[in-house]
């Protein structure tokens, strides 16, 4: 017992195939379930935070089943970086257009102004970009928080 | 109403081994033999609520219900994936940290 | 090819889960599934593509004797939980045994379904080596060479 | 049919809550670990129950969904934590 004991803490922890195997074959519905959740935020439960935590979830998940830079591999700093930015962009973005297009701030009628499509199915939309962004925001803080916090900053070992 | 049987079965059974697991993990005499009552008879009765809630939604046949039924069998096959692979882990963190086990030998007069 | 399997399978995915079919969610449903293909396609499938047909259709006519088992190993642990004088019943022991299985994925699968039945938790694989927590010595004993390695071989190996 | 799901329901809490006492009282950090992920599980299953409640599945299938998966996101990353925290701390000792 003692020796199986010895043997197993020797091995590098967290590298084991199960783990591996089971996480990448739930990753691409995981993701695909986040974008679902932001895309139907107007009918069912959730909208675009919900949707980015699953999103962001998924790349956690696979920062945990296999390493760091596997992770980072699969969704480089820069393109994090780039697409909260751009997430926070277009929450701000559609809001300050709104208010520019002479109605209030988040005011999504006001668009109809730009593109006619009718204020009613603008509402719909309006609220369907805003979450796109916010989900976008979510998603990429999220990830970006568990690097930093697990790596110390480093971005090359940890977790 | 066969229908209704059939989900009224398979919701009693795996209340049935939730409570099982649940005695389980309450009785057993350390972590190893724990999670075999946690890993085993929780994922076998998730699976078997929630196939009989999907039989039972079956009641009122639409597009929207059959749907939804999927959409519970895949919760189903993610409890089905997911619930070993978690027991594994938890398992070899054990191990590796180094939780001693209970054995017969040891605990025997 | 992955790709376009890949983007298969999650748009079978995305209409079962938006149960919507009208323009809007569908052509994000497609935006979404494009996405996924482009960045996850590693993911989900590798290796030979005939692999991918006969591993499913293995799988599925696999789980239904894996089911059957799984309720027989359930009633084995039900008998220890419920019965008085317990601690006589088992005899925990760690137990090591190799397996021909060749694909890591049917090693996995090996390992899951161990983890599932009678009385066992699978908590390692090294190379083609099972690290099994047994509850019972008769648990232990049946592994080595058991039916259920040869079901596994014949569901996602055969053929080879 | 209402009554039955209500009676499974109230079971399942009391269940849970016979598992909280493995959270509380378990000797070491993966036993309450353990008993955290048994008490998900049977979650998932609730949540299900009472979309039948209020006649609203479709909704409630969603969430029950997110909490699965967020279910075995935190158990895997607890586990791992603890694996990564203990091992500093055996070599701080060695």
């Amino acid at each position: 017992m003692k020796q199986r004991l010895e043997r197993a803490t020797g091995q590098h922890p967290g590298d084991s195939p199960i783990i591996k195997t089971s996480v990448r074959l739930l990753v691409p519905f995981v993701q695909l379930f986040g974008l679902y959740v932001i895309v139907h935020g107007h009918y069912s439960p959730g909208g675009g935070f919900q949707g980015g935590v699953a999103l962001g979830a998924s790349f956690i998940l696979l920062a945990l089943a296999y390493d760091l830079k596997t992770s980072i591999r699969h969704f480089s700093e820069g393109a994090n970086a780039v697409l909260a930015n751009t997430g926070a962009l277009i929450y701000t973005g559609v809001a300050a257009l709104c208010a520019v297009m002479g109605g209030l701030f988040l005011d999504y009628s006001a668009l109809d102004k730009l593109i006619p499509l009718g204020p009613i199915e603008w509402r719909s939309f309006g609220i369907f970009l805003v979450e796109v962004g916010v989900g976008l925001a979510v998603m990429s803080i999220m990830v970006s928080l568990f690097w930093d916090i697990s790596s110390g900053g480093e971005m090359d070992e940890g977790l | 109403m066969i229908l209704n049987i059939v989900s009224i079965v398979l919701i009693c059974a795996g209340l049935f081994f939730f409570a099982v697991g649940t005695l389980g993990i309450l009785r057993f005499p350390d972590f190893y033999t724990r999670v075999q009552a946690a890993g085993k008879c929780d994922s076998l009765a998730a699976v078997l609520v929630l196939v009989g809630i999907a039989v039972y939604n079956l009641g009122d046949l639409s597009l929207a219900t059959v749907l939804v039924s999927i959409k519970i069998l895949f919760i189903a096959a993610f409890v089905f994936i997911s619930s070993p692979t978690a027991t594994h882990a938890i398992t070899d963190a054990a191990l590796l940290i180094g939780v001693k086990p209970w054995t017969k030998e040891k605990n025997t007069p | 090819m992955a790709k376009v399997v890949t983007f298969l399978v999650m748009f079978a995915f995305w209409v079962v889960m938006s149960g919507m079919f009208d323009a809007f969610h569908l052509s994000f449903g497609v935006v979404s599934c494009l996405l996924i293909a482009h960045f996850s396609h590693s993911l989900l499938l590798y290796g030979d593509p005939k692999s991918w047909g006969r591993g499913f259709f293995g799988i599925l006519f696999y789980l239904p004797w894996l089911f059957w088992e799984i309720l027989i190993s359930n009633l084995q642990v039900t008998y220890i939980v419920l019965h008085p004088r317990m601690l006589d019943l088992i005899d925990p022991q760690l137990v090591r045994f190799k397996t021909s299985l060749k694909r890591p994925i049917s090693k996995v699968t090996l390992a899951q379904s161990i983890t599932l039945t009678p009385g066992t938790v699978t908590v390692d694989i090294e190379e083609d080596e099972l690290l099994v927590y047994a509850l019972t010595a008769s648990g232990a004993q049946s592994l080595a060479g058991s039916a259920m390695e040869r079901r596994i071989a014949a569901a996602l190996e055969g053929g080879k | 049919m209402e009554q039955f799901f209500l009676a499974i329901g109230i079971a399942l809490m009391l269940l849970m809550f016979l598992s909280l006492y493995r959270v509380l009282a378990g000797p070491t950090i993966l036993d309450r670990m353990l008993g955290g992920n048994v008490i998900g599980t049977k979650t998932t299953a609730l949540l299900l129950l009472i979309g039948l409640l209020y006649d609203n599945v479709g909704m409630f299938v969603d969430i029950a969904i997110a909490y699965a998966m967020l279910n075995f996101i935190a158990t895997l990353g607890s586990a791992k934590y603890f694996l990564h925290r203990k091992s500093i701390h055996l070599e701080d000792h060695q």
